[in-house]
C-alpha cells in the first residue's frame, strides 16, 4: 500500500523508464502527432511492460499494483500522450481476469505483446435481448475504438437486471461514427443496430455484470484521471518556468503576488487532487464502495478544482496560452475532455451524494 | 428589467426589433449562429444594410453620420442586434478607429477613410500589441523613422486579429527613443497591401484562424498617415481605451448566448425523463448566471445613464470588463456542462439539435479564455480599481 | 426612474439629512447601543418624514419613490442602526395603502408621527381557519415584534387559498419568543394559540391577500439588503482606509497586490450588489415578476458574494477584524443576519429559477 | 478510506475506540459538543485521564513520557478524540511548549516542566505576536533587558489565547536592538502571576472571551529561564513552527463537525417534507464538502505517512493549512445555511435539536474567521509556496 507520492519512488525503475520512454518518443512539440509511428510506440511500451502490468500471474502478468499502474498513465499525461492507452493498461487487464482462462490466456498473451487492442465502449443506450441475443442501441465515446481489435462493451449498466458484459472482435459491421476529440485523442460512437451477440462474447451477465461494469467503469474515471493529472501537473511545471522568464512591467511575471498567488492556488488544487489519486489507487483493489467513492471524489475534483487550475495556468501566461502551438491550452482541453467522459461532473457529484449521504430508504 | 427603462425606449426598441426581423437575411442571422469567426463579407453585407438605414455608426457622433441616439439607445440597439443573430460589426473599425480619426485625425483623413468604415467596406485591424508588450504598451518596440514624405516602419505585431482580411491598419509606433516609455509613440495608419508587410497566422486553442503576429519590414507610411502629432500616440490610444469602457463587457453577447443556451437545455432531456434545465443542479447553475447576468446588464446601463443624461460615469464603469469578462466564461462552462460528450469533439456530426449547436459552444468555450487575458489583463483591471478608485 | 447610483445626488436632502443625522446620533462605538435613546431617535426619525416618506399623498404621506425610501434604510445600514426601521419605512406604508381608508388615516397619521410602530410577522406555520377565525401557529422572526404597538402578520402565504394579512395590536396575550441577533437587533418568535381575529383585523384575504403577501416580503427582501448593502459599503471603505494605515513586514498592506486584489474584487461584488439594489428600487413600483426577480437576486447576491466581500474584509484586516470592538465583525454579522431573514438563499436560488426558467407546464 | 490503513493501525484505532467509550465522562462529551471555548478544568480533567494511561502527551518521544506511536497511529489517536467528543487538549503546552523545551530548554527545564504539561496540571500560553507585529514575527518589540541574576522584560503581547487561566507563557522578547531585527530575538518562560503581568480581555466577535492582551511591565525572569540560547529565539520559534505542519489544519475536528452537521440535517425536516440533507443542492453541498474534506484527511495522511516511514515530507506538507482552514470556513457556513433563523440569535432558547445544536455553530461559525488569518495568514502561505515550493 502506497500512502504517499514519495513511496513511489520504490517503484523507480517502472516510472523513469517510462518517463525517458515517453520524453524520448512522445515529448511535446507540434509536429509530433504527424511524426510519431504509433505501431512501433505501441510495440515498445509492450516491450516495457505495460500491459502485462496490470494482468494475473496467472495469465502471465506482472501482477502490478494500482500504483503502478497510475503511475505509467500519469506519465502518458504528462506528454499528453494520444493513443488509447487507458483501456489497455487498466481495464482489458481486469475483464480478462475476470474471463475463463482457457479463453483469457492466449489474449492476455497478445494484450501483453501489443498485437491486440482493447478498447472500452461505455453504455449509453445499450440493451441486450436475453431471449433474442440482439444488441440495440448506441454506446458513449469510446477511446480508440477505431483502431481497437476487441471492444469491451458495457451494456444495460443501469441495474443488475439488464447488465452485461460482452467482449466482441471490432467489426466494420457495426456502424461507427468516428471523432477527433478536442485534445487530439480519436474516439468512436458505435451503433449497434440488431446485431446477434453469440453466447461466448458474454463475459458476464446480471449482478456479477452490473458490479463488474461498475469497477470497469471506475477505472476508466480513474485512468483518465490520472493521464490528466499527469498533464495539469506537467502544465503547473511549464507555466512556473515560463513566468520566471516573461517580463512585464519591467520585472518577471513570477514576481507579482497576484501571479504567485494564483500559481499557489493551483498548487494546492492540483496536491489535492494527487492526495484523491493516492487513494484511488489503492482504492482499485478496495472495497466497491470505496473505489466507487475515490471515482467520482476524483472526477468531480478534476471537473472543478483541476480545471480551474488549469485556466489559471492559461491566465497567467497571457497571450501564448491561447496558442494551439503551445503546450498549456492543450493541458485545459486535456482535462476539459476527461471532464465529460465517463459521467459528467453533475453525474458524479449527484453518485458521491448517493454514496456519501445515504437516503433513509437504504438506511433501513 | 423592462422597469428600468422609459416608455420611449421601450418604443424605439420596438422599432429596432422590427427593423431586424425585416431586414436580416436569414442566412447571416444562421452563419453568426453557427460559428465565431465570421468572413469579412458576411460582416460587410449587414454593416451595408445598417448603414442604408443610417444605423451603421450608431456610436458616432452625427457629423460623421451616427444616427444621434443616446448611449441607452445604443445599448438597446446592441442588445436587439445580438438576440435577433445580426453578425457583429467589425470591431476595430466602428469602435476604435473610427473615434481616433474623428477625434484626433486631420479633415483630410476624416474624409478619407471615415466613409469606408460606415459603409463596410474598407476593414481595419490594431497594431497595439507586440510580442514582447502583451499588457504593457508602454514597451511597444516598433518603430517609425522619419524619412523624406513620410515615415519608414519597422517591427512586429502580435495578436493582430482580423489582419488577414484588414485593408489598414491602425499602429503604434516608437517615433522618439530618447524620451520616457509612453512619451515616445505615435500613431500611423499603415496599408495592410504594403509589399513590407507579411503575416504569420496564429491559430487559437479553438483551431480557429482570426488572429495573426504582423511582421513589418521597411514599410513605407506617407507624411498624411500619421494621426495628430508625432509622439503622441499613447494619449490618443489611452484616451480611446478609456471611452469605451463598457465595450468589453460583451453583455449582449453574453445575453444572446446564454439565452441560447437555456432554450437548448430545456430542448434536451435530462437523465430523469426531464428537460435537462429542471435538473435541480443544472436549474441552480443556470440560476446563478442568470443572477450574474442581470447585474451585468444593469451595471452596464448605469454607466449609460450617466453618459446618457449627461454626467461622467461613476466607478462602476471600471468593473464591467472583469464581471463581462468572468460571466463570459462562466456562461461557455455551463454550456460544456450542457453538451456533455458532444461538447469534446473537435467536429461535430449529424443534424441533432446537439450536434449543431456544439461546434460553436466548443470553440466558443475555448477562444474565449481570452476575454479575462485581453485589453488589459483582469488582473491589471483590479490593480487600477485598487489604486484609482480604492486610493490605495 | 432612478438608472444610476447618482442620482441619487437629486435626492441630496434626504440622504445629506439623513447621514448627517445618523452619524451624529448612531455613529459606530461600543457605548452607542447603552447610551442611543431610543425613543427620542425614533422620534427624530419621524420629524425628519421617514416614515410618512412612503405613504401616499391621500393618507397624508410624502408619496417618496423607491429610491429614496431604500436610501434612507442604506443610511441606517452604514452606521449598522438596530432599531426596526424597515418595517416601518417600507412596509406599514405599503399596507396602510391597502387598507380602507377610514381606518387607515388615523394609523398613518400616528405612524408618520412615531406614534405607533409596526413589525412585520412573516410567516411560520400560520393558519387561520375561516370558519372560527382562530389563529393558529408559529410567525417566522419578526424583528422588532417586542417594541412594536401593531403587528402586521402574514398567514398561509404559500397559497392563495389560505392567505390573509391581519393587523394586530400588539399584545402580552400572545405568546413571544424575545431574540437578541448576532448583529445586535432584537427579534421575536410569535406563537398564536387559537387566538381569536376579528374580521376587522383582515386587511385582505384570498387572492389579493397572497399578492400583497409576496409584494411585502419582497419589499422586506430588498429593504434588509438595502441596509446590509450600506453596513457593506460602509465596511469597504473602513477597510480601505485600514490597510492603508496598517504596516507589515515594512510596507502598508495596502500596498501588497494580494490585498489590492481582494479589495478590488469586494469592490466588484459591492457595486454589482448596488446595481441590483437600484433596480430593486425601480422594481418596488415595477411588475410582480420583476419585484420578486429583483428582491431575489438580490437576496442570493447578498448571501454569496455580500457574504464573500465582507468575510475578504475580515481577512486583509487580520485580527482587529476579529475582535467585537471593531466594525467590520459587525458589518459581517448584519450580512449573516439579513442573509437567513425573509428566506434563505437557498430558498430564493430556487424561487429565481422558477421565475427565471418556467417549468413546461407553466409555460403551456 | 479504510484502504488507506494497515490491518495494525485499524486494530488500533478500535482499541483507542473503545478506551475512549470507556473512559470519557459523558458530561465532558457533553460539554464538548456544546461550546468551542472549554473552560481550563474541563481539558485537565481528561487530560488526567488519558496520562494514566501514557497516552496524554503521544506525539513526545518515549523519553519524555510519549507512548512510541507513529504518526499514523497519533493521526488516528485523534480523528477517534475528536469522533468521540474528548476535549482539545491544550494546545500550547502539549504542542509548542514541551516540544522547545525538550529539544531545546535545559535538563532542569525539562525535568521541571514537563510532568506538569504531561499531566495537564500546568497550563502555558503563547507570547510571539504583539499589537503592532500580526504575522510579521520579526517586528517583536517586547524587550528582555539582563540584570542580576536574570532579566526583566517589558512590552504586550497580542492574542493571548487561554491567558486569562495559563500558569505560564513562552515569551518571545528582543535581546539584542542591534542585529537583524530575526536575530535578537530570546525565548523566555514567564510566570504569569508576576505581578508586573496584567491582562485585558479581548472579546472575539463570538463575543467569547478566550483571547487576551498581555502587559508585561518590569516583568522578572531569573536566568534560568532563557530556554537555549541568548539571541537564538527565532530559530526555536521556527523550528517548531515548521515541524507541526499538519496541526493547523484540524481535519479531526472538521471530520467530527461535518458530520455533525450531516447528523443535524439529517434530522431536521426539508422545504417539501423529507430530511433537509436530501433537498438537492443542500446535498450538493454537503457532497463538496465532503469530497474536500477526505482530499484533505489524505493530504495530512501523506505528510504523516513520511514521517512514519522515515522521509521528509513532501511539498504537499505547505498546503495543509491553507486548505484546512478554508474548509474549516466552508463547513461553518454550510452550517449556517442549514440553521436558517436559528443560526442568527445571539442565544437559542428550548430544547429542540435546533436550538441545542445551534449555539455551538454560530460561536463557531463567527469564531472561525479566524483560522485563515492566524499561524501565518493563508495569503502569507501562498506566499511561501510560491517562493519555497515552486521556486517563483
Amino acid at each position: 500500500m502506497r500512502r504517499s507520492e514519495q513511496t513511489r519512488a520504490e517503484d523507480t525503475l517502472l516510472r523513469d523508464t517510462s518517463r525517458r520512454f515517453l520524453e524520448d518518443t512522445y515529448a511535446w512539440d507540434e509536429g509530433r502527432l504527424r511524426r510519431a509511428d504509433r505501431a512501433a510506440h505501441w510495440r515498445s511500451a509492450a516491450e516495457l511492460g505495460w500491459f502485462a502490468l496490470g494482468l494475473p500471474e496467472r495469465l502471465g502478468g506482472l501482477e502490478g499494483d494500482g500504483n503502478q499502474l497510475l503511475s505509467i498513465l500519469e506519465e502518458a499525461g504528462r506528454v499528453l500522450h494520444d493513443a488509447p492507452l487507458l483501456a489497455n493498461v487498466l481495464l482489458a487487464p481486469k475483464a480478462l481476469s475476470a474471463m475463463n482462462e482457457a479463453v483469457a490466456i492466449p489474449l492476455a498473451e497478445k494484450l501483453a505483446a501489443g498485437e491486440i487492442r482493447f478498447a472500452y465502449v461505455p453504455d449509453g443506450s445499450l440493451h441486450l435481448s436475453r431471449s433474442t441475443m440482439r444488441l440495440e442501441g448506441k454506446g458513449s465515446l469510446a477511446l480508440g475504438a477505431a483502431e481497437a481489435t476487441h471492444w469491451l462493451v458495457a451494456v444495460g449498466s443501469r441495474s443488475a437486471d439488464g447488465a452485461s458484459l460482452l467482449l466482441l472482435p471490432a467489426s466494420d459491421a457495426v456502424r461507427r461514427a468516428d471523432s477527433r476529440l478536442i485534445d487530439g485523442r480519436s474516439a468512436s460512437t458505435l451503433y449497434f443496430e440488431d446485431l446477434a451477440i453469440p453466447d461466448d462474447a458474454v463475459l458476464a451477465r446480471g449482478e456479477t455484470a452490473f458490479r463488474l461494469l461498475e469497477e470497469l467503469n471506475d477505472r476508466a474515471v480513474i485512468g483518465a484521471c490520472a493521464e490528466a493529472f499527469g498533464a495539469l501537473e506537467g502544465g503547473l511545471e511549464l507555466t512556473v518556468d515560463y513566468v520566471k522568464q516573461r517580463t512585464q512591467f519591467g520585472a518577471p511575471l513570477s514576481s507579482f503576488q497576484a501571479v504567485q498567488h494564483k500559481m499557489a492556488e493551483s498548487f494546492c488544487e492540483i496536491e489535492q487532487m494527487r492526495s484523491l489519486l493516492l487513494w484511488g489507487a489503492v482504492a482499485l483493489e478496495g472495497s466497491p464502495d470505496e473505489r466507487a467513492q475515490a471515482a467520482s471524489a476524483l472526477k468531480v475534483f478534476l471537473g472543478r478544482e483541476g480545471l480551474t487550475a488549469a485556466s489559471r495556468c492559461i491566465q497567467v501566461s497571457g497571450g501564448i496560452g491561447l496558442t494551439e502551438d503551445y503546450r498549456i491550452g492543450h493541458v485545459y482541453k486535456r482535462l476539459q475532455t476527461v471532464s465529460a467522459l465517463f459521467g459528467s461532473t453533475e453525474a458524479h457529484i449527484a453518485r458521491l451524494g448517493d454514496l456519501f449521504i445515504p437516503s433513509t430508504q437504504h438506511e433501513t | 428589467m423592462d422597469a428600468f427603462f422609459t416608455a420611449d425606449e421601450i418604443a424605439f426598441r420596438d422599432e429596432v426589433r422590427a427593423f431586424i426581423r425585416e431586414n436580416l437575411p436569414t442566412d447571416l442571422a444562421q452563419k453568426t449562429r453557427d460559428g465565431i469567426h465570421l468572413a469579412r463579407e458576411d460582416m460587410a453585407r449587414w454593416n451595408t444594410i445598417l448603414d442604408k438605414r443610417g444605423w451603421a455608426v450608431h456610436h458616432w457622433p452625427t457629423e460623421y453620420g451616427g444616427p444621434g441616439w443616446t448611449p441607452i439607445q445604443r445599448f438597446i440597439f446592441e442588445a436587439e442586434c445580438a438576440s435577433g443573430d445580426a453578425p457583429p460589426l467589425s470591431v476595430f473599425g466602428l469602435y476604435l478607429v473610427g473615434p481616433t480619426i474623428y477625434t484626433f485625425g486631420s479633415s483630410e483623413q476624416r474624409a478619407r477613410y471615415l466613409p469606408g468604415i460606415r459603409s463596410g467596406e474598407t476593414f481595419w485591424c490594431q497594431g497595439y500589441s507586440e510580442p514582447d508588450a502583451g499588457s504593457d504598451l508602454a514597451a511597444v518596440r516598433t518603430t517609425a523613422r522619419k524619412v523624406e514624405g513620410g515615415w519608414i516602419i519597422d517591427g512586429s505585431k502580435a495578436w493582430t486579429s482580423e489582419g488577414h482580411f484588414a485593408d489598414l491598419m491602425i499602429c503604434l509606433a516608437r517615433t522618439n527613443p530618447n524620451v520616457k516609455p509612453q512619451a515616445g509613440l505615435s500613431l500611423f495608419i499603415v496599408d495592410m497591401k504594403d509589399k513590407g508587410i507579411s503575416l504569420q497566422p496564429v491559430i487559437t486553442i479553438d483551431s480557429g484562424h482570426s488572429v495573426n503576429t504582423t511582421f513589418m519590414d521597411n514599410v513605407f507610411v506617407p507624411d498624411d498617415g500619421l494621426i495628430g502629432e508625432v509622439d503622441k500616440g499613447w494619449t490618443y490610444a489611452k484616451f480611446l481605451l478609456s471611452h469605451e469602457r463598457t465595450n468589453n463587457a460583451q453583455v449582449h453577447r453574453s445575453r444572446r448566448e446564454f439565452t441560447r443556451l437555456k432554450d437548448l437545455a430545456a430542448a434536451l432531456p435530462g437523465s430523469g425523463g426531464g428537460r435537462l434545465i429542471d435538473e435541480p443542479a443544472m436549474c441552480r447553475r443556470f440560476t446563478l448566471v442568470e443572477a450574474n447576468l442581470v447585474s451585468l446588464e444593469i451595471t452596464v446601463l448605469r454607466v449609460l445613464a450617466d453618459q446618457t443624461e449627461g454626467r461622467e460615469p461613476g466607478p462602476e464603469a471600471s468593473i464591467v470588463k472583469i464581471i463581462g469578462s468572468e460571466l463570459q466564461q462562466r456562461i461557455t462552462e455551463l454550456a460544456m456542462e450542457v453538451l456533455g460528450e458532444e461538447g469534446i469533439k473537435a467536429e461535430h456530426e449529424g443534424d441533432s439539435l446537439l450536434a449543431q449547436e456544439a461546434q460553436g459552444w466548443t470553440e466558443r468555450h475555448l477562444f474565449r479564455r481570452v476575454v479575462t487575458i485581453y485589453a488589459g489583463s483582469n488582473e491589471i483591471q483590479k490593480t487600477i480599481i485598487a489604486r484609482s478608485v480604492l486610493g490605495m
